[in-house]
């Protein structure tokens, strides 16, 4: 729906491979000079304040550095702007999904894909698959959980507004209330102090939380995929962007030629984790 | 409907300056005023008698429209004022009252307890507002506590402070509830100086008092206040050393027995 | 005579509330045409005001809300009394009292001046860390604890407005009756105290209702942290506009039955209707 | 013989000083002692109060809290003004100001039971998604709105508070004076009932300087935002304490302008001691 | 340190109940009492007076504890009550006062105001001290209106109240401060015949009031207070109608002239 008006159907940009350099996206209404952006010329790129890693890194998106910060300006490449030409502006949650004008082209904070959402805003393809996955102290109840159902009566937390904890209730079902927090390090201030027994993030994240958050932490596993469609990260735009279909059709070449898994592998590291029954 | 003739009347055509028609106040189910008649020519000092709890505090409040009445007139100088149409802090203004509390105001000095009204009512000049007032403390004789606080006062020096508050404006009618009741015997003399002062410069004044003395000496007219009526009235020699009805009488009694 | 008084009166009553009746209705029609008809609305009315949205939060929004008003309940409690105990230790006089006065000021200097969110951090996450044997680990224990140290200390200054109000002469005929300074403030100060400030008090009360919901940054979820949860999953913002109108309209009792409480029978001895 | 009474009282007052801070001074060490002995207290310290880092986020944090006290200070002004009008229709009496009164009633009951961060998210990107020509779009300016709506029906009943203190008769007593009832407001009745409420206008003046930062869900940067920012880079949160004590360090200031306006000049005629 | 000698002692053996020695007392720089000397008998009635401002107040105000000397003594029943060590709170609620302003407490109603005393402080029965405070409000006529609040009540209704309010303790000495001064002379009649009636119970008095003619008909003795020092004292019949020192005579000068 409205994408119409961008003149750039979703499909006809699946096709297109090959190099990252400008106008190679093969439609002439993704080039540069034709995108309608918020500053003519450049593309505003949002995230919040503060952000975290492996998505980012040292609070400071303009470095290139983290997964989005580095799948940012890829697809930046792939639009055809070059580092200069990307200004990044930090957005509060709140203001990214509610209506009215947008300061900004697109935004990178890990929003997870969903039909619900997509009534409010727009997505871009999917540039990861995200898992979730239990983080844990050493010694703790669910330390050695091999199964979904060892972890009912266990108590859970995980960050306000994510997937996480959407598969807490949906998939774990735990016995008592999931305790929610504003941030992830509140939550794993939390389980430091053992308030809970276990932390639902997403995997790159649980790894980073694991390595440089906790001492002794350890990740008891991944979630099994729930339902059928995996759960993925998109970039968010405002609802009906003439942008949309031109930032999916950079985010689908992009992963067609392999730069996303090359991405992932620089910046998330350690994917392996036990998947829980 | 039955008024109540009024026995002595030195100057029978100068018009009331105030005059009080068939007055009715209630508290709730108690009925305070009755049915008031009560005239107070130009010039002239009248002074109300009456127990405690006759209403003789309510009657003065009603007459400076402090009370809304529930039936009645009450008339300044001719101009019904009880009427909803009429300005009533503009007949306020024409009006000055001496409080049975006093009521003075805790957060002014004494000073500007007195310069209040005359700048921000009468729209008179700050200096000659404070100089009148200044004088107005001399004749209560309180000069020296312009820059006090009420609070810091002694009883008599309040209500010596509120005779001053109600005069500073030139009242065409004073209200004096109680005048006298925390003055010493000289400062009754010199209120009673005062009073008459007042008097000769043409000031109205209607008093409540239940000292006798006091009422003796100031009264052209006595009027006492019963069940909500003003059951007699007339000179102080006759109504309070020869009243004719009987509850003045009653009342009376202890004063001379 | 009484009667044409009266039915001027009323006509100009009448007709005064006409206007003001007729001049409000117009300005908030003239409002809300205005908002209708604004290119924006019907994404703003979907995005804030959408009924199926409402319908579907509302449970869990009511949920959160349970939390909210035990909290506040069982604080209000050792708030008033806290509150009180530390007013009383302000207004004693003298200097024997001085280190229980500064004690009293400090106090609430402090944990007026510390941001809530500050404080429920630090109990909730700190105390627990220090890892000593006795102290509760329960969450919602610090969380009640953060609220009774915030919000007695702004409680303990509506109080002592309420004492300082009481005309000193009120204190001397209590204790020239051989009241003693306890009990000049247990049944003359303090009645007379407390009725005025109500109006001061209530707005600590629906304060304390909404802030108790802070407890959420400790993961208990109230009924904002439960709008919050709600509106991530589709990005509508309807639960949080549930959440206000069910906070409004706990409000509203509240504040009628502190109206009663606080109203003076009748209006004192002079000039009432003034 | 004053003398020897003199010498018994403050001998009396010296061993109850003593006394109270001794046992003051007591507890403190005590609960000091047993927090840097307990197992979690190196950890605790590190977190929540690293020198090293307190140095690091005080600037960010400063400038945050420029934000709060621009804010405050704006927002102040508008908010007494607002208040006190409030609270003068709401305590209007008569049939005829029925529908001041009631408007003032509902506008109190609808602002106060509101959560702020409600009115915030609603104004702030509610309004501007509107399009509407002519309706600003700053998010400070929406972010202010949003303070001055919400503190103006607290602050409206701590005014109400105050002028029902004020005894009736004062009120006559002005009236009887000459004084229009706006006059009588002016002069007699405010005088009196802002002085007497001034520590609950304190609590609230208090409260904004903190509350103030709840803008920064717009996307603006207040001290608390700045320590939370600070903290993300290293899960340490001694920028949450700094923000705390510089808080409290402007609240003090406040607190002692408001004690010397509130005292009263002596203490009355009878009993002060008492 | 020049103590006044008592004139007139009918009974020179009795000690005295109250006694004040070299009382002292300053508002700042406003000495108000500068040595004051006074002895008050059982069952004597003493009458103050004095001018306006002179201290009447402020004295029993010291004598009731109510404010902290700054040197002298005062004894209740022999013992010294404004040593630091006395339970002040003992010494109180062995003395009653009604207060120039009456200081009833406005949120309780009038049998309230009466009860909280005996019940909290000499736990007395509830319905033992209702009864009493009914009795004691029959005293002063004033039955009727033991529901009301007192602001509903005239000011000499409240006047009423706050003597009824000191009667019901039974005190040792009984403090009155302008005691008839919003009565009516019927009123007073009856205050007077209270008093009277109390005199003959035992009660001892202490009394301020500038009705020269009430202090006459109650007064056992009567002392002149000026410049902060009781300046002269004797019987009524002495003191009033025939002051021998300057400044009575000029204080009392008005009452006669
Ligand atoms: N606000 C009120 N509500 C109810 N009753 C009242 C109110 N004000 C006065 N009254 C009653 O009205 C009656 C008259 O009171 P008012 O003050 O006029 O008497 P007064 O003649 O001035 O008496 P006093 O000589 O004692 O001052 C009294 O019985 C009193 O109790
Ligand atoms: N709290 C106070 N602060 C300062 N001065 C005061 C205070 N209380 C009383 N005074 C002053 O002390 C003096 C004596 O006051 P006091 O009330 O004892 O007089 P009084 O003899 O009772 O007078 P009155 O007959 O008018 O009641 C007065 O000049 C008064 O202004
Ligand atoms: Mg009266
Ligand atoms: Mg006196």
């Amino acid at each position: 729906a409205g994408l119409a008006a961008c003149g750039a159907p979703r499909d006809s940009s699946s096709g297109t491979a090959g190099g990252a350099s400008a106008g190679a996206t093969g439609s002439a209404a993704c080039d540069k000079a034709s995108l309608r952006t918020v500053t003519a010329g450049t593309l505003t790129v949002a995230t919040d304040k503060p952000v975290y890693e492996p998505w980012f890194s040292g609070d400071d998106p303009t470095n290139g550095k983290g997964f989005e910060s580095a799948v940012a300006y890829a697809v930046a490449a792939k639009l055809g702007y070059d580092k200069a030409e990307v200004t990044w502006t930090r957005v509060p949650f709140d203001s990214v999904v509610t209506p009215g004008t947008k300061a900004f082209d697109l935004d990178f904070n890990e929003f997870s894909i969903t039909d619900e959402r997509k009534k409010a805003v727009d997505f871009s393809s999917g540039y990861y698959d995200v898992r979730q996955a239990v983080v844990t102290y050493q010694g703790s109840p669910i330390a050695g959980a091999t199964s979904v159902a060892a972890l009912a009566s266990s108590r859970l937390g995980a960050q306000v507004g994510t997937t996480s904890l959407t598969a807490i209730t949906d998939q774990v079902k735990p016995s008592s209330a999931p305790m929610v927090y504003n941030t992830n390090d509140l939550a794993v201030q939390a389980l430091k102090n053992k308030q809970i027994d276990g932390l639902v993030v997403d995997l790159p994240t649980a790894f980073y939380v694991v390595s440089a958050q906790l001492d002794g932490g350890v990740i008891v596993g991944q979630l099994p995929a729930a339902g059928g469609t995996p759960e993925q990260f998109g970039a968010v735009l405002a609802k009906g962007s003439p942008l949309t279909a031109c930032v999916s059709s950079a985010v689908d070449a992009l992963r067609a030629d392999g730069t996303l898994g090359r991405l992932e592998t620089q910046w998330l590291a350690g994917q392996g984790a036990p998947e829980l029954k | 409907m039955t008024a109540v003739p009024v026995p002595v009347d030195p100057e029978p055509l100068a018009p009331p300056v105030l005059a009080v028609e068939h007055l009715r106040k209630a508290y709730g189910d108690l009925v305070v005023l009755a049915d008031v008649d009560l005239e107070v020519r130009r010039g002239e000092c009248v002074v109300l008698i009456g127990a405690s709890g006759s209403g003789k505090s309510t009657l003065l409040r009603c007459v400076d429209l402090l009370e809304q009445v529930d039936d009645g007139v009450v008339r300044l100088e001719g101009q019904d004022v009880t009427d909803p149409r009429v300005d009533a802090d503009a007949v306020r203004a024409r009006l000055g009252i001496v409080f049975q509390g006093y009521n003075l105001f805790p957060h002014l000095s004494v000073l500007d307890n007195l310069t209040l009204a005359p700048v921000r009512v009468h729209k008179v000049a700050r200096d000659e507002a404070r100089d009148r007032a200044l004088e107005a403390l001399d004749r209560v004789g309180l000069r020296e506590k312009a820059g006090a606080r009420p609070d810091d006062l002694s009883g008599g020096q309040q209500q010596r402070v509120a005779i001053a508050r109600a005069l500073v404006t030139d009242p065409v009618v004073l209200l004096l509830d109680e005048v006298t009741s925390a003055l010493d015997p000289e400062l009754v003399g010199e209120v009673l100086d005062l009073l008459r002062e007042l008097q000769a410069d043409g000031t109205t004044m209607l008093v409540n008092t239940h000292e006798m003395g006091f009422a003796r000496q100031v009264a052209d007219r006595v009027c006492f206040l019963g069940a909500g009526r003003i059951l007699e009235q007339g000179p102080a020699a006759q109504v309070i050393d020869d009243p004719q009805e009987e509850p003045t009488r009653r009342f009376l009694a202890r004063l001379h027995g | 005579m009484e009667r044409e008084r009266a039915a001027y009166r009323s006509a100009r009553a009448r007709r005064s509330l006409l206007a003001s009746t007729g001049s409000t209705v117009v300005v908030l029609v003239v409002a809300a045409v205005l908002l209708v008809t604004s290119p924006g609305w019907p994404r703003v009315r979907d995005t804030w005001f959408s009924w199926d949205k409402a319908v579907e939060s509302f449970p869990a929004v009511l949920d959160g809300l349970w939390l909210n008003i035990r909290l506040m309940v069982v604080c209000a409690v050792a708030i008033v009394v806290l509150g009180l105990t530390l007013a009383v230790l302000r207004t004693l006089r003298g200097a024997v009292f001085a280190p229980l006065r500064i004690f009293a000021t400090v106090y609430v200097d402090l944990f007026r001046g510390l941001p809530l969110l500050l404080v429920l951090l630090l109990l909730g996450f700190g105390a627990p860390a220090l890892d000593l044997t006795g102290l509760p680990t329960s969450v919602l224990f610090w969380g009640a604890t953060s609220l009774v140290l915030s919000y007695s200390a702004y409680v303990a200054e509506v109080f002592r407005a309420g004492i300082e109000t009481v005309h000193p002469s009120q204190r001397a005929a209590a204790r020239a009756l051989g009241l003693t300074y306890a009990q000049s403030l247990r049944f003359v100060v303090l009645p007379q105290a407390v009725r005025r400030v109500v109006p001061a008090l209530m707005n600590d009360l629906v304060s304390l209702q909404k802030d108790s919901g802070l407890v959420s940054v400790l993961g208990i979820t109230d009924a904002i942290r439960a709008a919050q949860i709600s509106t991530a999953e589709d990005f509508n913002y309807t639960p949080y506009v549930v959440a206000g109108v069910v906070f409004v309209a706990l409000t509203i009792p509240m504040a009628r039955v502190a109206d009663r409480v606080s109203r003076r029978r009748g209006q004192g001895p002079v000039g009432g209707h003034l």
